[in-house]
């Protein structure tokens, strides 16, 4: 069986479906920054076959555009993480809503 | 001639202006002999204006200035002394001439004399106003403007509930008749482009009979609140809550009559649809017997005399409606002297018998008020008709009109009703001056009223007995004006017949309350005897039961009424409504802030939720843009 | 074998770039600066940072004047474009900005303005915003929004409180996945175009006719979900309110205007030229969105207990006001946004920076939070002046005339009755009586009340110094005059939209 | 100066107000009678060299505010506004001079000063931005007013009076906006100028949904049922002088604005809800009339009275012709002289007891004789009895409609038996009877502060009863001028005839006048023979 573009894409959109599943479940934040990374780099899938379908260099771009914003999400993320567990010694999702109404 | 016309309209108000300024200050007699005075300026310029309209014929016209004018209307302050008018202002002056005078007696002890004089007189200046003016406009003035001092002055004794309310009843139920009258106002206004007497009753003759037909009712809806007819009389009875003088003034000889004055006034208006004034008349014979009969049972000595007005005021809109406007102008003034002169009367003795009202409670006062008791007892004689005093002259001439005119039921009706009128007249004199002294078992010691108010009431009583011989003077005076309608009865057989039947029916009806009510047996009644059980006297006492029904049906439906509309719709519906809107805002606020739980689970799957939801719209519109026609249309239909 | 690149510089027009440099180049200087003597006062850095901010304004007038000689210009192969939108935007970011340092300056330290990384981060903050607008390639508009947002969440975080770490850490997730929908809604259009320029994007989809609707409009979604977390469009609104509770009063007031112009902006280029080419499921659902997120937002407002909670909702409902800008697509529409936009940054700047001087280091023992209404009650007995201008504020966001929002506000509902929505006129209308009850509010506790706590009235003052006062001046003068300015706002506005074709 | 009389009208007070902040607390009242009275002789000034002759605006100004969106700042007068000009100033004048230990006295004093302001601005702006401007702007002074000064339920009922009014004008600010799109439509220019607008004639179905639009915004505000609730609670929890400013001039911005946009913009769609508004009217007329004599409260009592007169001019505005118009101006006037003057009464005896029920009271005629006969004239001229100010308004508004529908005029006439019912057992209740409370019995009589206010009020009341003329020849000219216009302007042929033709109008009264004086001058000539 050729492996073509769109079986990328349903792996994408699959991968994809996984990441917002995670991320509407998890309760620990780390496992939530993991769904989101999920997320981007199903669509970076995309992108790579994308741009290889077209010939075109501009989602291989974008790929790593994304790659490096996800890096940099990950290093602030974490960061706030880090502080968060300093202080309440937990990163439970639920002990986070203070703020309400 | 004008500056005795505005002698003879302002210097009332001067006088009440003047009597206005000790109003708050301390009971001085001043605030009551200068008011007089002024008023007797007032009547002097009267009989002067009377002596050139009857010398001369000439009528004085004059524009004091504009009082409104806006588009195509125009309200002067105009006034006009012509033969009608003459005879009211002499009328209207001469009465409360001698009722001020009267008055510095009458209401030497009272606190409020200033303010007393003050109404009075001011009462006098709308009177004038009313019956002067030119227009209808101005006549509204004067004709609000004694009802708002007839409120005043009913509710003189303002700490007694019944005396303000009674004014508060006097002068609501005179409104509901002014506004009939104001509507009146506009038809004239918008059928005839002017409110001037003058020209809009000449332009009625080429208008419509259905809208003079409406003209008509609704201005004497106006006078049937002014004159008390039913169903608008209750108020009259009431009114006599005020102090004497008033009732003689004002709801006896002036104020009253205006609705009889406006008639009159309006005659070329009245005589292009006489089927309103078959209506009028017949409505003023029924109001005649109606009124008599209230007051062969009453026991209040005011309001019996309240009555006798109110029946004769029916007697004048007999007249007037049958087109005999003369004729009832000229019942008017002689009515106004005797009725005056009779409310007098009765002011002297209720000072005698300290406010006692119920002649049942006094008897044999001729002893000690000789002056009143002669006063009273012709005035009554004046008022049962009997020649040749002045009321035989002007009632004969009503009857004889109603049987000239063929109405035949009209005529009996009044006929009957002078037998009652003399009843109930002479029921009263003998009660009050004859038969036992029966005062005495109240300790009450009676006494003759000051000397100056008797003689103040002179000229009443010549009047009342003199006034008829004026008949053919004026009636040469006011036919300028009014139609020169004279009625004779064709045969002089039959004229004789009636005259003298007419008289010793009257008389046997004196005769026959004198016997009745001068017996010795005569009781104050004390609820148990049989005829005051019995059911047309209960009936008669009631008043017909008119007044319990206005109260329980009209006013208390009215009060519970607007309690209803205040508490269950403006405050349950109306701004509940508005609060509710308001609230519906709050509380799908507080209800759906929910949403907002802090949790970053919720957050999250609200936004994937939204993504979800939108691209499940999406997907369904991609399927629907191949239908996309149908749906279009729809989507339009949204305003998109 | 690569080909030699051959690109002239003037072609690359590195002019376009002047305005976004500025600032990268200013951050790097506080960083230097801070690596060679650390511990400087953080006047130094506020001053600094409106020097790097006045000189981008500077070179922003610059373009400005070329724009309106020349036209739209484009630059460094094609990604950067200066138009008229990119240009007034910028022109509100930096402005803004400009308003926002000096807040620095406040009478209480805070822990962040210490860090000279603070002035750092909102320096590429600005930067990032700028790229963002001046572009219409998705990838750009994605850095700069990456680079914008992560600087914001860690300036939030940056006020050391513990709402501000949830605050940070909610916005962070939220943004996180936001980023998601914009990637994944980017590789829809790139795959059904091959390019990840909107014009282009636009040329090749009107150029088959929309064949594909159905994937467009799925990566419509994804980017309307992204834009709306931007712009807080109801339901992806959630984080708005706890974000600004839990950042400082100052950058919660920033946050709602700087932000969403940007986002505007973008949506602006990404929308219009859908919307004009009859995609109606998109009108439809702005539609909705619009009226969502106004009504919406107004009613839970209205429910709020603090004031700065209530000002959250309250920005949403007016981003939800201006999306219909979007929505309605016409050249005053979108000029009415700007116009409205502006007005609203000194009102809303103004209002947050009244609670900014009002904010207390430490929560007293009778109080919920930092800015609950009870805290007002009475306020004009204790400090008349601050009280009147809040109120101010207060009646100029309820759109009382003369006062700045209401200018703005006409001009938008004129622009949806011009362009045929009446429905939405009248929406927009009575949205804005609901909205007059929560500010109506304000006004009530600082008026009518009295105080719940007596105080001397220094509370409300607490964090003011000169420069505070002076924003606030500057702020209050903006609402109060307005008028006087409307006039050459509205025509400069106008030129701008309408020669970048919009 | 007399160019810019109008903006310096507008704008004295509020450059005053801002100033007054740095008077001293003890001076504050002498400052601001004293800025009160300037103003007023500006106003008296205004009066003087207006010229009644001209039907159309005087004293106009022009300066361009935003002109890319036509808007600009005009103001001018004409017979209609001029009059409510001068009450305002003169109702600030005397509000001020008569007010009573108030707390706060500085802050009250700048609000009203600021309040007037917005009062005059919205009677002399010409532009519909500038006069929306000053329309809402009134709000916030008011509201200040009620909430800061007022009763237990003060918030509440500030909060309800901005809302609800605030809520209805931004309608009608969407239909101005309309409005000025047809404009622009038209001519290609945008203008909000009201002078404009007369010269656009709209299609009917357009005039409908428009007028509609103004009505929500000037319905609320006169307020008209079913929209009235919010004035009970504002004046039952105003201050004294809030009240009676509201009650005074507020109130007319709505009746007023009827006849400066409805009327002349929206002739056919004023005919076509000639009906249903003269319904709601009378409802208002008998309705609320009923539920004032359900009031124990007299404050209320006076409250609702007011909503009842307010729908006599209501129904004169829509008589649609000069007499009814003219005749709701006049009433307009006397309304604000009548009703402001009965809640200064109220104020009056509320300041000595510190209640307003009526079952408090009773016998207060002896007590306190020169307090019972002001409210005694002032009770006859809210019924409207001949002779007092408010009897030429009813009248003549009554007048006019009559032409339009007989039925409906003689329910509307019922106000003037509603009026007296609640207007004397209220009277009855606090005057009449003996003194029961021993509080009254030494109730001191109206003091020199308070007659500073009553009896100009009485005077005015009697003298323009008497003489309206002075009033009513301004009116006139401006009114004729706003019903030709309608007339040429509509469309419909029910239009036509419902609006009168007052130039074909004029000739056929001339000629029938003449005829009639020819006609009586026969008939008596033929009574002498």
């Amino acid at each position: 069986m050729e492996i073509g573009l769109n079986h990328y894409l349903v792996l994408t959109t699959i991968l994809f479906a996984i990441g917002l599943v995670g991320v509407m479940r998890r309760k620990n934040l780390l496992m939530l920054f993991f769904a989101t990374e999920i997320l981007l780099n199903a669509v970076n899938i995309s992108f790579a076959a994308i741009s290889h379908y077209y010939g075109d260099l501009t989602g291989q771009m974008f790929a790593f555009f994304v790659i490096a914003i996800a890096a940099s999400e990950v290093a602030v993320g974490l960061g706030l993480l880090i502080v968060w567990h300093k202080k309440h010694n937990n990163i439970d999702l639920d002990n986070m809503s203070t703020m309400r109404g | 001639m004008e500056l005795f016309l505005y002698t003879a309209l302002f210097s009332p108000l001067v006088g009440s202006l003047f009597a206005a300024l000790f109003g708050a200050s301390k009971k001085t007699k001043m605030a009551g002999i200068i008011p007089s005075a002024l008023l007797g300026l007032s009547l002097i310029s009267s009989f002067v204006l009377l002596v050139s309209v009857l010398s001369s014929g000439e009528t004085v016209h004059v524009e004091m200035m504009t009082w409104m004018a806006t588009g195509d209307l125009y309200i002067p302050f105009g006034f006009v002394v012509d033969q009608v008018s003459v005879t009211m202002m002499m009328v209207v002056t001469l009465v409360s001439t001698v009722v001020h005078v009267y008055a510095i007696g009458y209401m030497d002890h009272d606190k409020g004399f200033n303010r007393f004089f003050s109404y009075l007189s001011a009462f006098v200046f709308s009177m004038m106003v009313l019956v002067m003016s030119d227009n209808f406009a101005g006549l509204f003035i004067g004709w609000e403007g004694v009802g708002l001092c007839s409120w005043l002055l009913i509710g003189f004794w303002y700490h007694k509930e019944s005396a303000t309310w009674a004014a508060n009843e006097a002068f609501i139920m005179n409104r509901i008749a002014d506004l009939g009258m104001l509507i009146g106002i506009f038809l004239v206004y918008w059928n005839t482009g002017t409110l001037q007497y003058e020209q809009a009753f000449a332009i009625m003759p080429s208008l419509e009979i259905d809208v003079l037909t409406w003209m008509g009712i609704f201005l004497f809806i106006g006078a049937m609140g002014k004159s008390a007819q039913f169903p608008l009389h209750t108020w009259l009875a009431d009114a006599m809550e005020g102090p004497t003088p008033v009732s003689a003034l004002i709801h006896a000889a002036t104020m009253v009559t205006a609705g009889v004055y406006l008639v009159v006034r309006a005659n070329p208006l009245y005589d292009l649809i006489p089927s309103v004034g078959l209506f009028i008349a017949s409505l003023g014979a029924f109001v005649a017997l109606f009124a008599a009969s209230m007051a062969l049972v009453n026991r209040d000595m005011k309001r019996v005399i309240a009555y006798s007005t109110l029946s004769q005021l029916g007697y004048m809109f007999a007249a007037a409606g049958l087109g005999a406007y003369w004729v009832a102008l000229f019942h008017l003034m002689a009515h106004a002297f005797f009725k005056a002169l009779l409310f007098l009367g009765a002011g002297n003795v209720m000072h005698a018998m300290h406010d006692e009202l119920d002649p049942f409670k006094m008897g044999g006062l001729n002893k000690v008020m000789k002056g009143t008791f002669v006063m009273m007892t012709i005035a009554s004689v004046a008022l049962a008709g009997i020649f040749p005093l002045a009321g035989f002259f002007s009632k004969d001439l009503i009857l004889e009109v109603a049987f000239v005119e063929n109405h035949y039921i009209i005529y009996s009706v009044l006929l009957f009703t002078a037998g009652l009128t003399a009843f109930y007249s002479f029921r009263l004199v003998a009660l009050i001056f004859h038969g036992e002294e029966r005062y005495k078992l109240f300790g009450i010691h009676p006494h003759e009223a000051y000397k100056f108010m008797l003689v103040a009431m002179s000229p009443l009583l010549l009047l009342a007995i003199i006034a008829g011989s004026f008949k053919m003077t004026y009636f040469e005076m006011v036919t300028k004006l009014l139609p020169a309608t004279e009625y004779h009865v064709h045969s002089s057989l039959t004229y004789w017949i009636m005259t003298i039947g007419t008289q010793l029916f009257v008389a046997f009806a004196i005769v026959y309350a004198y016997k009745k009510y001068t017996s010795r047996d005569i009781k104050v009644p004390d609820g148990t005897s049989k005829l005051e059980n019995c059911f047309c006297y209960k009936l008669l006492i009631n008043q017909y039961y008119i007044p319990r029904f206005y109260e329980d049906y009209i006013v208390k439906s009215y009060r519970e009424l607007s309690e209803i509309f205040w508490t269950k719709i403006d405050q349950k519906i109306v701004d509940a409504t508005v609060d509710g809107i308001a609230n519906i805002f709050y509380q799908t606020g507080e209800r759906t802030r929910v949403m907002q739980s802090g949790n970053l689970s919720t957050m999250l799957k609200w936004m994937v939720a939204g993504t979800v939801t939108l691209l499940s719209l999406a997907v369904a519109f991609g399927l629907a843009a191949r239908y996309s026609g149908e749906i279009k249309i729809f989507l339009s239909g949204l305003g998109v | 074998m690569l080909s030699p690149v051959n690109v002239s510089i003037e072609s690359l027009n590195l002019m376009t770039l002047v305005p976004m440099l500025i600032p990268i180049v200013g951050a790097l200087l506080i960083i230097v600066i801070d690596l060679f003597k650390s511990g400087q006062d953080k006047s130094l850095y506020v001053m600094l940072s409106l020097l790097v901010l006045g000189v981008d304004f500077v070179a922003l007038m610059e373009s400005a004047g070329i724009f309106k000689q020349n036209g739209t210009v484009m630059g460094v192969f094609d990604v950067m474009l200066i138009d008229g939108l990119a240009i007034l935007s910028q022109f509100i970011i930096v402005g803004a900005s400009l308003l926002f340092i000096p807040l620095a300056l406040t009478h209480k330290r805070f822990h962040e303005f210490s860090y000279p990384e603070f002035f750092a981060l909102f320096l590429f903050m600005i930067a990032g915003f700028q790229f963002m607008v001046a572009t219409d390639n998705l990838i750009l508009i994605f850095v700069g929004l990456e680079t914008a947002s992560l600087a914001l969440y860690t300036l939030i975080a940056m006020h050391n409180r513990d709402k501000s770490f949830e605050a940070a850490v909610k916005y962070f997730t939220m943004g996180a996945l936001a980023a998601g929908f914009y990637s994944f809604g980017s590789m829809v259009f790139y795959a059904l175009t091959g390019s990840v320029e909107i014009n282009q994007i636009a040329t090749i989809l009107s150029a088959n006719n929309y064949a594909d609707i159905g994937f467009v409009l799925v990566g419509v979604v994804f980017l309307l979900a992204s834009l709306g977390f931007k712009l807080s469009m109801v339901p992806f609104h959630t984080w708005t309110p706890d974000v600004y509770e839990g950042s400082s009063a100052a950058l919660a007031g920033y946050m709602s205007i700087v932000p969403k112009i940007a986002g505007f902006v973008v949506a602006m280029r990404l929308f219009e030229f859908l919307i004009h080419s009859g995609v109606v499921w998109l009108e439809v659902i702005l539609y909705m969105g619009v009226v969502m997120t106004m009504t919406m937002a107004n009613i839970w407002a209205l429910v709020q207990t603090d004031v700065k909670r209530m000002l959250a909702y309250s920005s949403i409902s007016h981003a939800g006001f201006v999306m219909a800008a979007i929505l309605i697509g016409t050249t005053q529409s979108n000029s009415a946004l700007f116009l409205y936009w502006i007005l609203f940054s000194f009102t809303n700047l103004g209002s947050f920076s009244m609670l900014w001087i009002s904010r207390q280091k430490n929560l007293p023992a009778h109080q919920q939070s930092d800015h609950s209404y009870d805290k007002f009650a009475g306020m004009v007995k204790t400090s008349p002046m601050a009280a009147s201008i809040m109120g101010l504020f207060m009646l100029s966001l309820a759109g009382i005339p003369p006062f700045a929002l209401f200018w703005g506000k006409i001009y938008m509902i004129s622009s949806a009755v011009t362009g045929g929505y009446t429905v939405l006129a009248l929406i927009m209308a009575l949205n804005s009586a609901i909205a007059g009850y929560y500010y109506l509010k304000l006004i009530v506790y600082m008026f009518m009340k009295d105080p719940v706590v007596q105080n001397n009235g220094h509370v409300y003052v607490a964090n003011a110094t000169l420069p505070l006062k002076t924003i606030i001046g500057v702020a209050a003068m903006g609402t109060i005059f307005a008028f006087l300015a409307v006039n050459q706002l509205l025509e400069l506005v106008t030129v701008f939209v309408y020669n970048s074709g919009y | 100066m007399l160019d810019h009389i109008l903006s310096i009208l507008i704008f004295f007070p509020a450059l005053a107000a801002v100033l007054g902040f740095a008077v001293n607390k003890n001076s504050i009242r002498s400052y601001g009678v004293a800025v009160a009275t300037i103003e007023f002789v500006l106003a008296l000034w205004l009066w003087f060299a207006f010229d009644s002759s001209v039907s159309g605006m005087q004293f106009m100004e022009h300066i361009p505010l935003v002109k890319a969106f036509g808007i600009n700042y005009i103001v001018g007068v004409d017979g209609i506004s001029l009059f409510i000009i001068i009450l305002a100033a003169f109702f600030t004048m005397i509000g001020i001079a008569s007010l009573g230990e108030t707390k706060d006295i500085k802050n009250m004093i700048v609000t009203l000063l600021f309040l007037q302001m917005t009062m005059v601005g919205v009677f002399a702006a010409l532009d519909a931005i500038v006069f929306y401007l000053f329309w809402e702007l009134s709000l916030v002074p008011m509201l200040y007013i009620i909430g800061a000064w007022g009763g237990p339920l003060r918030i509440y009922a500030s909060v309800k009076f901005f809302l609800y009014t605030f809520t209805g004008s931004l309608v009608m600010l969407v239909g101005m906006l309309f409005m000025a799109y047809f404009y622009y439509q038209a001519t290609g220019e945008w203008s909000f100028a009201i002078l404009d607008w007369y010269r656009l004639i709209l299609p009917e179905t357009f005039q409908k949904w428009l007028f509609v639009a103004f009505f929500f915004g000037f319905a609320i505000k006169v307020p008209m049922f079913p929209f009235h609730t919010w004035l009970p609670y504002a004046h039952g929890q105003a201050p004294t002088i809030g009240s009676v400013i509201l009650a005074a001039i507020l109130l007319k911005m709505g009746t007023y604005a009827f006849i400066r946009f409805s009327l002349p913009l929206f002739p056919d769609a004023s005919v076509y809800f000639m009906y249903p508004i003269a319904v709601l009217a009378i409802i208002m007329i008998i309705y609320t009339a009923m539920v004032a004599y359900a009031q124990k409260d007299i404050k209320q009592v006076v409250a609702y009275s007011s909503v009842s007169h307010m729908g006599v001019i209501i129904l004169g505005i829509f008589a649609l012709n000069v007499e009814g118009i003219t005749g709701s101006i006049f009433l307009m006037i006397a309304h604000g002289v009548v009703s402001g003057a009965l809640f200064f009464l109220v104020g009056v005896i509320y300041d000595r007891r510190h209640t307003k029920y009526m079952s408090e009271f009773g016998g207060l005629a002896s007590v306190m004789p020169r307090y019972a006969t002001i409210f005694g004239i002032m009770l006859m001229a809210s019924v409207g009895l001949p002779l007092t100010i408010n009897f030429v308004g009813e009248f003549l508004s009554l007048l006019g409609f009559y032409k339009q529908s007989h039925t409906l005029t003689l329910l509307a006439g019922m106000a003037i038996i509603v009026g007296a019912i609640y207007m004397l057992s209220a009277y009855k209740k606090m005057f009449f009877g003996v003194v029961t409370k021993d509080e009254n019995r030494n109730l001191p009589d109206v003091n020199k502060r308070e007659l500073v206010a009553l009896i100009p009020l009485t005077i005015i009341t009697i003298w323009l009863g008497i003489y309206p003329k002075v009033l009513l020849e301004p009116i006139n000219t401006s009114v004729e001028a706003v019903v030709g216009l309608m007339h040429e302007k509509s469309l419909t042929q029910e239009a036509k005839s419902r609006i009168p033709n007052l130039t074909k109008d004029a000739e056929v009264i001339t000629n029938s006048a003449e005829n009639t004086v020819e006609n009586s001058t026969e008939n008596s000539a033929e009574e002498a023979h």
